[in-house]
C-alpha cells in the first residue's frame, strides 16, 4: 500500500517533471545568469542616479554593453571589485562620495525678505520671487533634500538646515540635483577636512548686510593657511582645495564669521622624547606655537594649542614627532 | 516698512466657499431629515444625535492630537460624519453603540488614512456597516414612529417596510401583504427605520438645497435613484408577487439619505461628472441586487461602500477631455 | 445662444474702485530703473554707459535677438548706474539701467513726429514696432513684432482685439478704451494693414458698458464689436478665440495655427503711438487700486518708475498684506517697494490683511470644483496631489503642459490648496529634467 | 443559470480574498500598481482554472479509485507547484516586464492557498468537472477583481498623507478589512 502510494506520487512527479522539461525547452529565455549576480551587488535603491531606469536596467546595461562604466555613485567599492570579477573587466569605482551642505545661515542668521505662503517645498518656494530668504544663495530649509533622499541620509535639523548622516549617505547625488539653491555638493568620502559653509556670490558688503555667518571675503583664511589650500576670489565665498588641505583648522580659528568648519577630528602631535634632539624646528614651523621646550632638550606639545595640522611631523629632521593614537 | 509683506503664487484672492462653509451647508441640509426623526422618535433620537456628533468631534480632536497633526474639528467634517452616523442608526441605539460607531467612523474610517480628504471610504458608512455586522440585533431593532407627544413614552419596536418584505419572502416565498403600505407614510416619514432615513420628503428638500448651492451635482442622486427605480420597476412588472413596488424601494431603506448625502460625499465619490454617473449607476445596481436577492433588506450602505472602493479606478478611466483635445 | 466657453468662474468684482477714475499723469520722479529683461525672450543689451546723458525716447538698450525688443529712456537725464536691481517678476536682482532724471523731460531730437502710418509699408512697420519696444501689454509681454510676422504657411484670417480685462480690480484697458477709443481702433487698423486682414473683432467684457458704448460709436464697419459675458478667464487667448470664433486651439499649438491673432487693447494703442507719432513704449496706463491703497487711481506712468513713488502719488498704503503687479488672479506679489513699473505692469493692487487668506492649505477633498471650473478641462485636483509629491512624470499623463495657469482652480479650491503653484512646480521640474537629460 | 449563480457565488458572495481570506499574501504584495495587479490576476485565473481541472481529474481517476484520498493535499500541492513553474516560464517568455514586476510573488502562487483552496473546495463541494472549472473561473475572477480594486485604492493612497505608523501594510490591511465588510453585503445572495 505504502509502496503504491509512493509510486503514485513519484509517477505524478515524473509526469510533471517531463512536462516542465519540455516547457523549459520550448519557452527557454536567454538570461545571463550573471545579471542576477550583478543586480544583487548593486544597491537596489533604484535611485536612478546612474541614468538608467533602476538597478535592474543598469545591471543589464553593464552586461550588454562592454563600454558601460560603473556610474553608480552609491555602490560600495568592494562590490565594484566583485562586479569587475563577474564581468571579467576592470571597472573604475567612482569612489565613495558624500554629500556636504554649504550653508550655515539659520533663520536667526539670515532675515527673510517676506512671508512665504505655499507648499513647503524648496523648489516650489524658489519659484516665488526666488525664495523668501534674503540671501539668494542660502538654504531655504524646507527639506526637499530630505524628501528626495532614497537612503534617509539627510535630515533637516532644528535650525532648519540639512545635516548629512555620514553612515547612510551613499553620494547618489539626488539631493544635489534637487536643491534649487545648489548648496549641496558631492565630495570624496575621506577628502574634505575643512569646508566653507557658504557659496554666496554677493558682494561682501551685501553678505554682511543680510547674513551673520556668510563668507565676507576677508581673506583671513587665505592668509593664514600654511598650505595655500584656501582661495578667496572677488564676490565669491572662499573655497578650499581639498587635495591641499590637511585639516589643520587654522582657517576655522581665524574666520570672523565662523563659516569654515572642521569636518574631521585631527589627531594631535606628540614628540617621542628619546628621538627628539631639541632642534626647535617644530616650534618654528608650528602656526599655533604648540611645541614648548628649551634648545637641545626634548620638546613637548601643548595639547591645548595643537590642532593636529601635521606640519611639524613633516619638518622634524629626526622623525621624532608622530600623531597621537 | 516695519511689517513684511506676504508673497505667494497667484491667484491672491480666494472664494469664500471653503470647507467649513461646505460642511455648514451639508449640516443645514440634513436638519429637516433629523427633525423628522426627532418628531417621530422623540427624546432618544435627540440623545443619539447629540452623542454621535459630540463623540465624533471629541474623537477627532483626540486622534489628531495623538498623531501630532493640527486639530481641525472646526472644519465641521467630523460634525457632518457624526450627524450622518446618527441618522443611520436606530433611534433607540444604546449609548455605547453610538460611541463605538463614532470611534470606528473617525479612527478607522478617517484618521488612519490621514484625515479629511484622504479617506477612501465614507467614514459614517464604515461605522454603520461595521456595527451592522458586529451587532446585527441592536442595529435592526427599530422603534416604531409615533407622533411627538406620544413618542416620549416607552416605544414599541417593529420592522422596517423593506425588512418585513424580506421576512415575508424568506417565510412565505412571496411578499404578500407586506408590500401594501400607504406610500405617503415613507414619503413623510411615518415608518420604522433609521433615525434620519424615514422621510424621503425631508431628505429630498435637503438634497435640493445642496444642489442649488452647487455643493453636490445632480448626477449622483438622480442617477442612483433612477437606476434603483428602473430596475425594481422592471422586476415588479415581471412578478409583482415576488418584488415590491419601485415607489416603495425608492422611498424606503435609506435610499434618499444614501443618494443625496452619503454617495455624494466629495472625498469618496468620483471627480468628473461622467465618473459620477458610472458610480451612481453602480450603487443603484448593487443596491437592487442586495435588496431583491441578498440577505440584507436594504443594501444602500454596502452598495456605496463597495463603489467607494471602485472610485480610484473610475477616476482613472474618466479623466476630463482637455480643451482642444480629441473629443 | 450665449457666447462663452466651458469652465471659468465669476470673480468678486472689485473693478469699481478705479473703473470710473479718469487717467491722470504721474509727475516726474527723480529715479527710473529699467531692467533689460522686460519681455518674454532674450534680454536686450544696454547701449549706454554710466554717466551718459540721455533724452526722453532715446533707445538705451537694443534687441539682442529676434525675440527681443528695445528699451527707451522714459525721460531725459543721466545714466546713474548699470547694475543689478530687484526685478518685479523674478524677485531677484537682474541687470538694470538706472536713470537720474534732470527734471526737464526733453524729447530726443525729432520726436514726436506726425506721419501717416499706412504709407510706411509692412516690413518697415514691423521693424519699427520692434525698435519701439512694443510688447503685449496685457501682462504676458510677448514681443508684438513676432506675433505680427507669421510664417508663410500660416494664414491669419481674424484679428481679435482683447478688451475683456477679466481679472478683478484692474481697469487700465477699460479706461483706455473709454478715454482713447480712437487710439485702440487705429492701432487695430495698423495691425490689419500689416497682416492684410479685412476682418477683426474687438471683444469687451459686459461689465464695461461705458467702454462698449464709446467703441460702438467709433468703430468702423470692418471691426466687429462683441460684448462678452463677465467670466474669468475670458481674456485668455484660447478661451477668447473659442468664444468668438468657435475654434479650438490645438494642444501645444498657437492661435496662429487656427488663423487667429489676439492683441491686447493697450498694445493696439501703443502700436498707434509708435506708428503715427514715432513714440516708443516709454509709458503705459496702470490701475493703482485695492483696498490697501489710500486713493485708487488710473495713472499714465513712465516705465521704470519705482513702486514707492507710485504709492506715494496715490496717497500711500494702509494695512497692506500683499502688493501685486497685475491683477489678483495673475499678478505677481512684491516684497520690496524698490521695484520698478515695467512694460507688463497692468495694475498695482494692494490687498489688505483682511483680504489675504492666512489659513494654510489642507488635503484635497476631491470635490471636483477645479475640474468643473477649469477652462482647459484638466484635472487640477490630481495635478496638485502629484505636485505635492513632485511626481512630474505621472503628471504629464494628466496633461500638465496644457495648463494655462489661469489660477481658477486655486481660487475655487475649498481646501485653499495652491494648485497653480503646484502645477508651476511640476512644470519647472519637467523643464529641468528635460534640460538635464536632454530629452 | 446554475453556472451564473456559481460564478457570482464564487466571485462576489464568497470572494476568496474578502470572504474566505485566502491568497492574502499576493493580494497585499502585488497590489501596488494596477498594471501588475492585472497581470497577476490573469496569471491566477490561468493557474487556478488549470489546477482545478488537473486536480479534479487526478482526484477522481487516481486518488479515489486507488483509495489514496488521504494523500490529496500533498498530491495537489505537487501538481500546482508544477503548474506554476509552467506559468512562470511562459510569462518570462511572453512578457519580461510583467515577469519582473511580479517578482517573488509569481513563485508564491505555488503556495497560494487560494489555488489549493479552490482545488480542495471543488472536491469538498462535490462539483463535477464542468462545475469545478466554472467555480475556479469565478473564484479567480473574484480574486482578480479584488486585486484590481485594491490596487486602485493603494495607488491613490500613495498620494495621501497617511500617518507614518500606518504607512504600507497596516493601511493596506485596514483597507482590505473595510472592503471585506462591504462585500459582506452580498451575503445571502447565493445560498
Amino acid at each position: 500500500m505504502t509502496l503504491l502510494a509512493a509510486a503514485l506520487l513519484g509517477g505524478i512527479g515524473l509526469v510533471c517533471a517531463l512536462v516542465l522539461g519540455v516547457a523549459a525547452m520550448t519557452f527557454a529565455v536567454e538570461m545571463d545568469p550573471r545579471e542576477k549576480l550583478v543586480l544583487d551587488l548593486l544597491p537596489g535603491a533604484n535611485c536612478g542616479a546612474c541614468g538608467y531606469a533602476g538597478c535592474a536596467a543598469f545591471a543589464h546595461a553593464l552586461l550588454e554593453n562592454p563600454e558601460t562604466e560603473m556610474v553608480c555613485p552609491a555602490i560600495h567599492e568592494n562590490d565594484v571589485k566583485k562586479i569587475s570579477e563577474i564581468l571579467e573587466r576592470k571597472l573604475a569605482s567612482l569612489g565613495g562620495m558624500i554629500a556636504s551642505v554649504c550653508c550655515k545661515g539659520t533663520v536667526k542668521d539670515v532675515a527673510d525678505n517676506y512671508i512665504y505662503e505655499g507648499p513647503l517645498e524648496c523648489r516650489a518656494a524658489q519659484l516665488i520671487a526666488g525664495g523668501s530668504k534674503a540671501c539668494a544663495y542660502g538654504c531655504l530649509g524646507l527639506g526637499t533634500c530630505e524628501q528626495v533622499c532614497p537612503f534617509d541620509a539627510i535630515h533637516i535639523g532644528e535650525d532648519h538646515l540639512p545635516y548629512v548622516d555620514k553612515e547612510k549617505c551613499t553620494g547618489c547625488g539626488k539631493c544635489v540635483i534637487a536643491c534649487p539653491r545648489h548648496i549641496i555638493r558631492l565630495a570624496p568620502f575621506d577628502l574634505p577636512k575643512c569646508e566653507v559653509r557658504c557659496i554666496s556670490k554677493d558682494s561682501p558688503k551685501e553678505v554682511k548686510k543680510i547674513c551673520s555667518t556668510g563668507c565676507i571675503g576677508c581673506m583671513a583664511c587665505e592668509q593664514v593657511c600654511p598650505f595655500n589650500a584656501v582661495t578667496v576670489m572677488k564676490n565669491s565665498a572662499a573655497r578650499i582645495t581639498h587635495t591641499k588641505c590637511t585639516g589643520c583648522g587654522l582657517c576655522v580659528k581665524v574666520c570672523p564669521v565662523d563659516v569654515i568648519e572642521s569636518v574631521i577630528e585631527l589627531k594631535k602631535a606628540s614628540i617621542l622624547k628619546d628621538k627628539c634632539n631639541g632642534c626647535s624646528i617644530c616650534s618654528q614651523v608650528c602656526p599655533v606655537d604648540a611645541p614648548k621646550g628649551e634648545l637641545k632638550n626634548p620638546y613637548t606639545i601643548d595639547e591645548a594649542k595643537c590642532m593636529g595640522c601635521g606640519i611639524c611631523i613633516d619638518k622634524c629632521p629626526k622623525k621624532a614627532i608622530e600623531k597621537r593614537l | 516698512m516695519e511689517n513684511k509683506l506676504t508673497v505667494s503664487s497667484s491667484p491672491h484672492i480666494h472664494t469664500p466657499e471653503d470647507i467649513p462653509w461646505i460642511m455648514r451647508q451639508v449640516i443645514y441640509a440634513l436638519i429637516p431629515g433629523a427633525l423628522i426623526g426627532v418628531y417621530f422618535f422623540g427624546i432618544p433620537a435627540i440623545k443619539v444625535i447629540l452623542l454621535s456628533v459630540f463623540m465624533c468631534l471629541g474623537v477627532e480632536a483626540l486622534t489628531q492630537k495623538l498623531i501630532g497633526k493640527p486639530i481641525t474639528i472646526r472644519d465641521g467634517s467630523a460634525a457632518v460624519t457624526g450627524l450622518l452616523l446618527a441618522m443611520n442608526m436606530p433611534s433607540g441605539s444604546a449609548w455605547w453603540l453610538v460611541m463605538l460607531g463614532a470611534c470606528i467612523a473617525i479612527i478607522l474610517g478617517k484618521q488612519v488614512y490621514g484625515g479629511l480628504g484622504n479617506n477612501p471610504f465614507n467614514p459614517a458608512l464604515v461605522a454603520r456597516v461595521f456595527l451592522l455586522i458586529a451587532f446585527p440585533v441592536q442595529m435592526t431593532t427599530w422603534p416604531q414612529p409615533r407622533v411627538f407627544p406620544l413618542s416620549l413614552a416607552d416605544t414599541t419596536t417593529g420592522a422596517t417596510p423593506l425588512g418585513s418584505l424580506k421576512t415575508a419572502i424568506f417565510t412565505y416565498g412571496k411578499i404578500g401583504d407586506s408590500g401594501n403600505i400607504a406610500l405617503m407614510d415613507p414619503f413623510l416619514g411615518n415608518i420604522g427605520g433609521s433615525l434620519g432615513e424615514i422621510s424621503a420628503l425631508a431628505l429630498i428638500v435637503g438634497g435640493i438645497y445642496l444642489i442649488m448651492k452647487k455643493i453636490i451635482s445632480w448626477h449622483i442622486p438622480v442617477v442612483y435613484v433612477a437606476t434603483v427605480f428602473v430596475l425594481t420597476c422592471l422586476f415588479w412588472i415581471i412578478n409583482p408577487g415576488m418584488y415590491a413596488s419601485p415607489f416603495l424601494h425608492i422611498t424606503c431603506g435609506g435610499l434618499m439619505l444614501g443618494a443625496f448625502f452619503m454617495a455624494t460625499d466629495m472625498v469618496t465619490s468620483p471627480i468628473t461628472n461622467r465618473g459620477k454617473i458610472i458610480f451612481a449607476a453602480g450603487c443603484g445596481i448593487i443596491t437592487v441586487v442586495i435588496r431583491l436577492w441578498g440577505g440584507y433588506p436594504e443594501g444602500v450602505s454596502f452598495a456605496i461602500l463597495i463603489m467607494n472602493g471602485l472610485v480610484p479606478l473610475i477616476n482613472r478611466y474618466t479623466q476630463p477631455i482637455k480643451f482642444g483635445g480629441v473629443k | 445662444m450665449k457666447k462663452t466657453f466651458k469652465g471659468g468662474v465669476h470673480l468678486l468684482e472689485e473693478n469699481f474702485l478705479v473703473s470710473s477714475k479718469t487717467i491722470v499723469d504721474m509727475p516726474l520722479c527723480p529715479i527710473y530703473v529699467l531692467p533689460v529683461h522686460q519681455h518674454v525672450g532674450t534680454p536686450c543689451k544696454p547701449i549706454v554707459r554710466q554717466g551718459d546723458v540721455v533724452k526722453k525716447g532715446q533707445q538705451i538698450a537694443e534687441p539682442a535677438g529676434y525675440v527681443s525688443v528695445a528699451i527707451h529712456a522714459p525721460t531725459s537725464g543721466k545714466i546713474k548706474e548699470i547694475g543689478p536691481k530687484i526685478h518685479p517678476l523674478t524677485g531677484r536682482k537682474s541687470l538694470s539701467v538706472v536713470i537720474e532724471s534732470d527734471g526737464k523731460d526733453e524729447w530726443v531730437d525729432g520726436l514726436p513726429l506726425n506721419r501717416d502710418p499706412f504709407s510706411i509699408g509692412r516690413e518697415k512697420l514691423v521693424t519699427m514696432i520692434q525698435s519701439s519696444g512694443i510688447v503685449g501689454l496685457g501682462g504676458a509681454t510677448f514681443p508684438t513684432h513676432v506675433k505680427l510676422s507669421p510664417s508663410k504657411e500660416k494664414k491669419i484670417d481674424t484679428l481679435i482685439i482683447n478688451g475683456v480685462e477679466c481679472d478683478s480690480h484692474v481697469a487700465d484697458d477699460h479706461r483706455l478704451m473709454v478715454e482713447h477709443p480712437e487710439a485702440v481702433i487705429s492701432g487695430a487698423k495698423v495691425i490689419m494693414s500689416i497682416l492684410g486682414l479685412n476682418r477683426s473683432i474687438i471683444a469687451i467684457g459686459k461689465n464695461k458698458p461705458d467702454a462698449i458704448a464709446i467703441i460702438r460709436e467709433k468703430v468702423p464697419p470692418e471691426i466687429q464689436l462683441e460684448p462678452l459675458e463677465v467670466k474669468y478667464p475670458q481674456g485668455a487667448e484660447r478661451q477668447l478665440i473659442k468664444t468668438l470664433t468657435g475654434r479650438d486651439t490645438p494642444s501645444g499649438g498657437l492661435p496662429m495655427d487656427i488663423g487667429c491673432l489676439v492683441h491686447n487693447a493697450g498694445t493696439c494703442a501703443a502700436i498707434w503711438n509708435a506708428a503715427a507719432y514715432g513714440i516708443p513704449l516709454i509709458e503705459r496706463i496702470t490701475s493703482v487700486t485695492g483696498h490697501g491703497i489710500v486713493e485708487p487711481k488710473n495713472i499714465r506712468v513712465k516705465i521704470g518708475t519705482l513702486l514707492k513713488d507710485v504709492i506715494e502719488f496715490c496717497g500711500g498704503i494702509k494695512n497692506p498684506a500683499k502688493i501685486l503687479f497685475g491683477g489678483p488672479m495673475m499678478g505677481i506679489a512684491q516684497y520690496s517697494l524698490d521695484v520698478p513699473v515695467i512694460k507688463g505692469t497692468s495694475g498695482i493692487v494692494v490687498l489688505t490683511q483682511d483680504e489675504v487668506s492666512k489659513s494654510s492649505y489642507t488635503a484635497c477633498i476631491a470635490c471636483g470644483r477645479c475640474v468643473d471650473f477649469c477652462p482647459m478641462q484638466l484635472n487640477p485636483s490630481m495635478l496638485s496631489r502629484l505636485g505635492e509629491k513632485s511626481m512630474w512624470e505621472k503628471a504629464l499623463n494628466f496633461n500638465l503642459l496644457d495648463c494655462i495657469e489661469c489660477g481658477v482652480c486655486s481660487y475655487i479650491c475649498p481646501s485653499n490648496r495652491p494648485i497653480k503653484h503646484f502645477i508651476r512646480h511640476l512644470k519647472t521640474l519637467e523643464r529641468e529634467a528635460k534640460s538635464l537629460y536632454g530629452k | 443559470m446554475h453556472y451564473i449563480v456559481l460564478i457570482i457565488g464564487a466571485a462576489l458572495v464568497n470572494n476568496f480574498v474578502f470572504s474566505r481570506f485566502l491568497g492574502i499574501c499576493p493580494f497585499l504584495g502585488v497590489s501596488r500598481r494596477t498594471e501588475t495587479a492585472i497581470g497577476m490576476g490573469i496569471a491566477v485565473i490561468f493557474v487556478m482554472t488549470l489546477a482545478s481541472i488537473v486536480t479534479w481529474v487526478i482526484d477522481y481517476y487516481l486518488l479515489i479509485p486507488f483509495n489514496f484520498v488521504y494523500m490529496r493535499t500533498i498530491v495537489f500541492i505537487l501538481v500546482i507547484a508544477a503548474l506554476v513553474q509552467l506559468v512562470e516560464m511562459i510569462i518570462q517568455k511572453v512578457s519580461l516586464p510583467l515577469y519582473q514586476a511580479l517578482g517573488i510573488y509569481l513563485p508564491l502562487i505555488t503556495t497560494n492557498c487560494a489555488v489549493l483552496g479552490v482545488s480542495l473546495l471543488n472536491i469538498q463541494l462535490k462539483y463535477n468537472l464542468l462545475e469545478s472549472c466554472i467555480f475556479a473561473i469565478g473564484a479567480s475572477l473574484g480574486f482578480t477583481m479584488a486585486l484590481i480594486i485594491f490596487s486602485g485604492i493603494r495607488e491613490d493612497l500613495d498620494l495621501n498623507d497617511i500617518p507614518e505608523a500606518f504607512q504600507g501594510t497596516p493601511i493596506a490591511l485596514i483597507t482590505a478589512g473595510i472592503l471585506s465588510l462591504a462585500f459582506m453585503g452580498f451575503s445571502g445572495l447565493v445560498k
